[in-house]
């Protein structure tokens, strides 16, 4: 992370007549859901607000109020002291705000240009492709993001395409901004771009509501701070001068001190016993990848593989979760070689659990029960004779529900209702339920709570007790730090293998500078 | 049961000019009689729902059934229903391969279809070349029958000249694609012969249109065309001098005779086979009364008749 | 039919956001018909008023027999749509396999291959030719990938023209009893296609809620890569719905020939869309993972009361078509308000 | 229907970045009909080789009228298909349009209100008539919230029984110049109908490409969220889409009554399919935001050609129907393997 280079912003103090926005005492309903409780909040112009808060604390549902897609149930809300526009008037609200929402606004098969000005094509009718692809790399090219803009977004990364939002949405010339949880899927370089120009544009006066659960972020960025808590706002202060800690007990209320401690056990962990039992012992040549990729896992052994987006490491951690049919190599678990048709069906029979990155997209099945997803992968060992046996599967995922703290009035509520963090807890849970042998986990803590994410890393540890071996695909030092062993991978190449890593080392590894790597 | 006819009507179809027709001649021929008309059915062509017709018009109170078929075979169990609620059904224009009814009042498709042949046959000038046959669905009795009948007497009475077959599903549109079609791939198609006139001839005569092909009879180029049923646009372009004949199916006929029997079983006569006072004689053929009306075949001399259905209304 | 997985916060109806998510393993199973039911009711209700008869035991008879032919084609179509598929070809099914084993096993008249004549061949035949139809459509969709809708569109051609060519548009007639037994024979008033369709209704029933592949249909058809990633063989879970489907539709054909005492070519024509209009009407979901057999069932039972009902009420024939379709959309309104049909 | 987006690392994640070549803005425009472009060919040739008359001036009349008709319905369902939705009623509006239009404002045999007779009327009433339909199915989609399946099956019914119940099944017949013209006249041995199409065809692709209009249907089509938050106004957007495809279904409809110089009940029957076949081998996407004009009237050329080439080769009349089955399906095969059909 870059130092904290932020320009002096002057007057925080609220003054209502210059407050873009004012909610007082806001609630928000989803069925029996409270997303926003009683809560009050002042947006005034020119400052940049932090909002900070655990999954679920309603966020996101308060930047869905605060850009007109949904109203508060009851309370007041003023925009720039006024009653704020219709939902269905969107040209009003864009005239007000702009918005990276947490989830893509971008669609997959027009380009990155088009996707760029969707819905601006400044009042003429036809369009000419050639004047809005210049302007569309000049664009791009301000953020040196190096994607064609007749390229479809659907071909792009991850990040790439977050980039792209957030471009989007800060071209738009809004004076009013709104990032929710802009930097969870970026990388270190890209996140430095974005602090940059956010603060440029704070110069310039933009006023910025800014989300995320990297709370070092938060003072780089941010002059003021809000933390919900369960839909209320339950602190608020100049983010400047209060602490993390302070932050974090506002968050999670009164179970910070269990926090501090799970948070802290992986750190000091004691070291592997050598005599665990080799469980995984793969050579891939993989097609996305120049080096061959060697790993040997033992039980209860955690290795990382880390590297940015194309890098290859998500490709290599696919594979070994049989999700590539034209892989190339051996696979040995538990001493026994894979077949050649490596599927993921037999890779979770034979005990390999994967942890995809898009909870939403590839990970659970929204209309289904919590219940349905944690226990979708062993359902067998649930069926008696023929039919499942309810009390035991309900049982076991009450279990769950207790054992990873999934935030939800019941068990048979549908995942789609859950928030961001408590999908993955819910994804986290399914994937163990076969108690496979080796977890890989891609990207697990991604836009994650604080609270939660020490809560899904500590349970991974405890089953890494029990003698669960872990393949972690990551580019946060945070959660690589959780690792005994790193490989660090770019573009396809192994650039280092060793244990104890610091995040520097890390980072510039991923980076690609090459350090004396002295392979463990 | 008192005799007073509570009708109903179970027709295969009711997007055909035909049907239609039918039923208002039969729902008139109901109300003469001192009956009504409980009401009528439309199996869209499909075999099943024709059974559960009988059943839902029975239920509806129908004391008599009037039918038109859309399955030979496939009608047997809606007549077994009739039956066992001893409700007398009278089959119209086709004869059912199983099951009793107590008459059929019918004129032969397959004779129809050998009628036009001959008539084709004659209309014919050139001896060498192709004659085209737009069949209707061969999903149908009827369709099947009216090519059969073609075909096997059209080989009889001309040699030489042969019979490209294409359907047309009962569909104008399609009938004027495969005519077109067919043209322009055998120029020297020397006759056409349409399934349905009611369907078809407006569709075909457009095509020929379209490409200069559609001549009077007696001026060099002219086609020579037959069809089956008579409707009015039929008889139009036979009093134009475009269509050479078309056999004209006896619809007001079917209805009035169908009805008449009909009132007859209530009253509770038998059936019985010898001459009737319509020009037609019944006979008994294998289980039914069948009452064989002729379907006159129309040509300028007879297209002004008044009993043509065409010329009705 | 877009199918959007993703959350977000301006979709109102979310994919899968239940209002009430208490209630959900529960309604999950009873929630469908609760919401069509009170349509059944003013259908029958107004039947009875319009016409006695609708009530009298042969017209119940009737509308069991029709339900249980329209059900169990209904059932197998119900299980593609759960696991997120589409089929329209299953209609020619329900004509073809029916006249396949007939017309290889049995010499009938109407035509007939006249290799042998056993009706017990027959009727093995007419499940086997059932269930490779719905393989070879499982093998277009899930494995060349085509789009279910217009490969299973090119299919119903191709099915269709096939049993067109192979009796030459003949009817198969005169079927042995064992062919016939089970569409016409009846145990006291009641069809014995009905009891089967009962059967097979309550089985169905059981296996999606109950059993642990009926649970991955669900999935898959919600969210096929989660399905994938959770372990489940999509492939062979789709390849084993399809092949089902094309078993029930066999059978639905077979039910049918059986009360008409005869296989036409056309059996079965235009039939598919009842069949989809009965399942949405159930609170099936075309977009995949959501929907319960009792629902499609109760659609069923919605549309054939209400041809019943106009028959039987006196709307003039020439209007009769379309004022289906008008209660059809009323029906869809009411059950849509209800909260049955999610998937709209 | 089937979202087949495949967690496969096969996605390269990097197939946006510099080095791959800049074939987008084309492909976007061009790509389907290259794709389809072999199998046309292909017809071609083996119609040319089976029978010479295939390249005569009157086959290639003929098939330049069918495909103009198809052609335009196409091309409306096209505007659908690409805005994410979904049309099976525009059969009927090509049917019911041209026939209220007709009925109401003329006095021709076969059935009229008797109003008055205007032929400007009448082309009048057909085209709102069409717009109204359309309006009323984009009522049910966009704002009722139906899925659009099977709303659109529903009107289809209610459509069609309308269409039988206002002319008690005959067929309108002797029509005026004015509106049969369109259908048949021809300019030099060029069909009129041919000419619009391509007016048509021309204007709607330059539409699509080049106006925003026709863009936001892309984005709609594509994400209809992340169109929503870049303020494109997706309700009115849909709204006119559905308007516009009744309209063209109107207008195809008006040429073909006027090719067969009479508008039967049954007029357009069972041609939704072929629309929709003729759309996907295209290369329009049933999932919404992917297909393109040109793409589209390539697959309706191909399938009239293969309808055309199977009746001049004389098929037997029995095994047309199966024939065409199985070649639409070697078609999609082949316009898969050349990459068209993305949807799949
Ligand atoms: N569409 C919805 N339907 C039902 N419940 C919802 C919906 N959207 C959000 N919720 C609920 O509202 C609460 C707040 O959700 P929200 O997404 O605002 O949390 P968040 O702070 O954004 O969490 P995260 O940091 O994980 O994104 C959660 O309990 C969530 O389950
Ligand atoms: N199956 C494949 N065949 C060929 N190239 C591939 C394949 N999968 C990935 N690649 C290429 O290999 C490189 C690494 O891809 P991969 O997706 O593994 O990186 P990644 O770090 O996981 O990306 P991300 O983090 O964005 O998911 C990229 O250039 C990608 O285009
Ligand atoms: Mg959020
Ligand atoms: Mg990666």
């Amino acid at each position: 992370m870059i130092p904290a280079t932020r320009p002096a912003v002057s007057s925080t103090s609220v003054n209502p007549l210059a407050a873009i926005v004012q909610i007082d005492r806001a609630v928000k309903r989803f069925g029996e859901t409270v997303a926003l409780n009683e809560l009050s909040l002042t947006i005034s112009r020119g400052e940049s607000h932090g909002l900070v808060g655990r999954n679920g604390a309603g966020k996101s549902t308060l930047v869905s109020v605060l850009t007109g897609l949904r109203t508060i149930d009851s309370g007041k809300f003023l925009v720039n002291g006024a009653a704020p526009p219709v939902l269905s008037d969107r040209n009003a609200w864009r005239e007000i705000v702009s918005c990276v929402y947490q989830h893509r606004t971008l669609v997959p098969d027009l380009s990155v240009a088009e996707n760029l000005y969707l819905g601006r094509y400044q009042g003429k009718q036809t369009i000419s492709w050639r004047a809005l692809n210049q302007k569309a790399s000049a664009e791009l090219d301000s953020w040196n993001m190096p994607i064609l803009p007749n390229a479809k977004v659907r071909d792009l990364g991850v990040g790439e395409a977050q980039m792209v939002e957030i471009a989007r949405a800060l071209s738009q010339g809004s004076r009013f901004v709104i990032l929710d949880e802009p930097t969870a899927q970026l990388i270190a370089s890209e996140i430095d771009q974005l602090i940059l120009r956010v603060n440029e544009l704070r110069k310039r006066g933009v006023t910025f509501l800014f989300i995320s659960h990297h709370l070092e972020e938060i003072p780089q960025v941010c002059d003021t701070v809000t933390v919900l808590r369960n839909g209320r706002d339950v602190l608020h202060g100049d983010a400047q001068k209060i602490t993390t800690t302070r932050i974090v007990s506002a968050m999670v209320g009164d179970e910070a001190t269990g926090i501090a401690l799970t948070a802290s056990e992986h750190v000091t962990r004691p070291p592997l016993s050598s005599d665990m039992p080799v469980v995984l012992d793969a050579q891939i040549k993989a097609a996305a990848c120049k080096d061959t990729f060697h790993l040997t896992l033992r039980a209860g052994e955690v290795v990382g593989l880390a590297g940015h987006s194309g890098s290859g490491t998500r490709h290599l951690a696919l594979t070994l979760a049989g999700h590539n049919p034209r892989w190339a190599g051996q696979i040995q678990l538990k001493g026994e070689k894979v077949p050649r048709t490596w599927n993921p069906s037999t890779a979770v029979r034979t005990g390999i659990s994967l942890l995809p990155e898009d909870r939403i997209k590839t990970g659970l099945v929204g209309g289904l029960s919590i219940e349905d997803n944690i226990t979708l992968p062993s359902l067998k060992t649930f069926s008696r004779r023929v039919l499942i046996d309810r009390k035991a599967r309900r049982k076991f995922a009450e279990a769950n529900r207790t054992d990873l703290g999934i935030a939800c009035h019941s068990v048979t509520q549908a995942v789609s209702e859950l928030s961001g963090g408590n999908q993955q807890k819910v994804l986290l849970g399914s994937a163990l339920s076969p108690n496979p042998a080796i977890l890989i986990l891609l990207h697990p803590t991604a836009g994650v709570d604080i609270a939660s994410k020490a809560t899904i890393l500590d349970i991974v540890e405890r089953r890494r007790r029990q003698g669960l071996a872990v393949i972690l695909v990551s580019d946060e030092p945070e959660e690589l730090a959780f690792c005994d062993r790193v490989q660090v991978w770019v573009r396809g190449e192994k650039v280092a293998e060793r244990s104890g890593m610091n995040e520097q080392e890390l980072v510039a590894a991923m980076e690609g500078f090459t350090l004396p790597s002295e392979t463990s | 049961a008192d005799s007073t006819m509570k009708l109903g009507l179970s027709m295969p179809t009711l997007n055909t000019p035909f049907f239609t027709v039918l039923v208002d001649a039969a729902t008139n021929e109901a109300k003469a009689a001192g009956g009504s008309v409980v009401q009528t059915t439309n199996a869209n062509r499909d075999a099943s729902q024709q059974v559960t017709d009988f059943r839902n018009l029975i239920n509806a109170g129908a004391n008599t059934i009037l039918a038109g078929v859309v399955d030979r075979a496939a009608i047997k169990p809606a007549l077994d229903f009739a039956k066992s609620k001893n409700v007398p059904v009278v089959i119209v224009d086709d004869e059912p391969s199983a099951g009793d009814a107590y008459a059929v009042v019918r004129a032969d498709n397959v004779g129809m279809g050998a009628r036009a042949a001959e008539a084709l046959a004659g209309a014919i000038t050139a001896k060498s070349g192709q004659v085209l046959n737009i069949t209707g669905a061969l999903t149908t009795t009827n369709g099947r029958n009216r090519k059969d009948g073609f075909n096997q007497e059209f080989k009889k009475k001309v040699a030489g000249v042969e019979v490209i077959e294409q359907t047309a599903n009962w569909e104008g549109p399609a009938s004027a694609n495969v005519a077109l079609t067919v043209l322009s791939g055998n120029p020297n198609i020397i006759g056409i012969y349409l399934a349905t006139d009611t369907l078809y001839y407006d569709p075909v005569a457009a095509a020929l249109k379209s490409r200069g092909r559609l001549v009077p009879i007696g001026q060099p180029g002219h086609i020579p065309v037959v069809a089956i049923d008579g409707g009015s646009g039929a008889l139009k372009a036979i009093r134009e001098g475009y269509l050479d004949a078309t056999i004209s199916q006896p619809v007001t006929d079917y209805a009035k005779c169908g009805v008449r029997y009909l009132a007859a079983a209530l009253k509770g006569e038998a059936m019985k086979a010898g001459p009737t006072d319509h020009n037609s004689t019944v006979v008994k053929d294998g289980a039914y009364y069948v009452d064989e009306l002729p379907s006159p075949i129309v040509t300028k001399q007879n297209v002004d008749d008044p009993n043509l259905w065409g010329n009705g209304r | 039919m877009s199918n959007s997985t993703h959350i977000s916060p301006a979709a109102p109806p979310l994919a899968g956001v239940r209002p009430t998510p208490n209630r959900r393993s529960l309604s999950n199973l009873f929630q469908p018909e609760w919401a069509i039911l009170p349509v059944l009711v003013v259908v029958i209700i107004a039947g009875a008023i319009l016409n006695p008869a609708f009530l009298s035991s042969d017209n119940i008879y009737g509308v069991m027999q029709q339900a249980s032919e329209l059900g169990i084609l209904t059932m197998g179509l119900t299980l593609v749509l759960i696991a997120g598929k589409f089929d329209l070809s299953l209609e020619s099914t329900f004509g073809l396999a029916p006249m396949l084993g007939v017309y290889c096993f049995l010499d009938v008249s109407g035509g007939s291959l006249g290799l042998m004549s056993s009706p017990i061949l027959a009727l093995l035949a007419i499940f086997v030719s059932g269930a490779l139809i719905g393989a070879f459509n499982g093998v277009l969709v899930i494995y060349l990938k085509f789009n279910a809708f217009i490969a299973t569109l090119a299919t119903l051609i191709l099915l269709r023209g096939i049993s067109l060519g192979v009796t030459r548009g003949q009817t198969l007639s005169e079927l042995p009893p064992l062919l016939t037994a089970p569409g016409e024979a009846s145990i006291g008033n009641v069809p014995l296609s009905f009891l089967i369709a009962l059967g097979l209704l309550a089985m169905l029933t059981l296996f999606m809620s109950r059993h642990r592949i009926g649970r991955m249909l669900y999935a898959v058809g919600g969210n096929s890569q989660a399905a994938r990633v959770a372990g489940i063989p999509v492939e062979r879970v789709l390849m084993w719905v399809f092949i089902a489907a094309g078993v029930l539709a066999a059978l639905a054909g077979l039910l049918q020939a059986g009360r008409i005492a005869s296989i036409p070519s056309s059996l079965g024509q235009n039939l598919i869309f009842n069949a989809f209009a009965a399942a949405v009407l159930g609170g099936v979901s075309l977009n995949g993972g959501r929907g319960t057999m009792p629902g499609a069932c109760g659609g069923v039972l919605l549309l054939v009361l209400i041809q019943d009902v106009l028959v039987l009420s006196q709307v003039p024939a020439y209007w009769i078509n379309a004022t289906t379709g008008g209660i059809i959309l009323v029906a869809l309104l009411i059950s849509k308000l209800s909260g049955a049909d999610k998937a709209a």
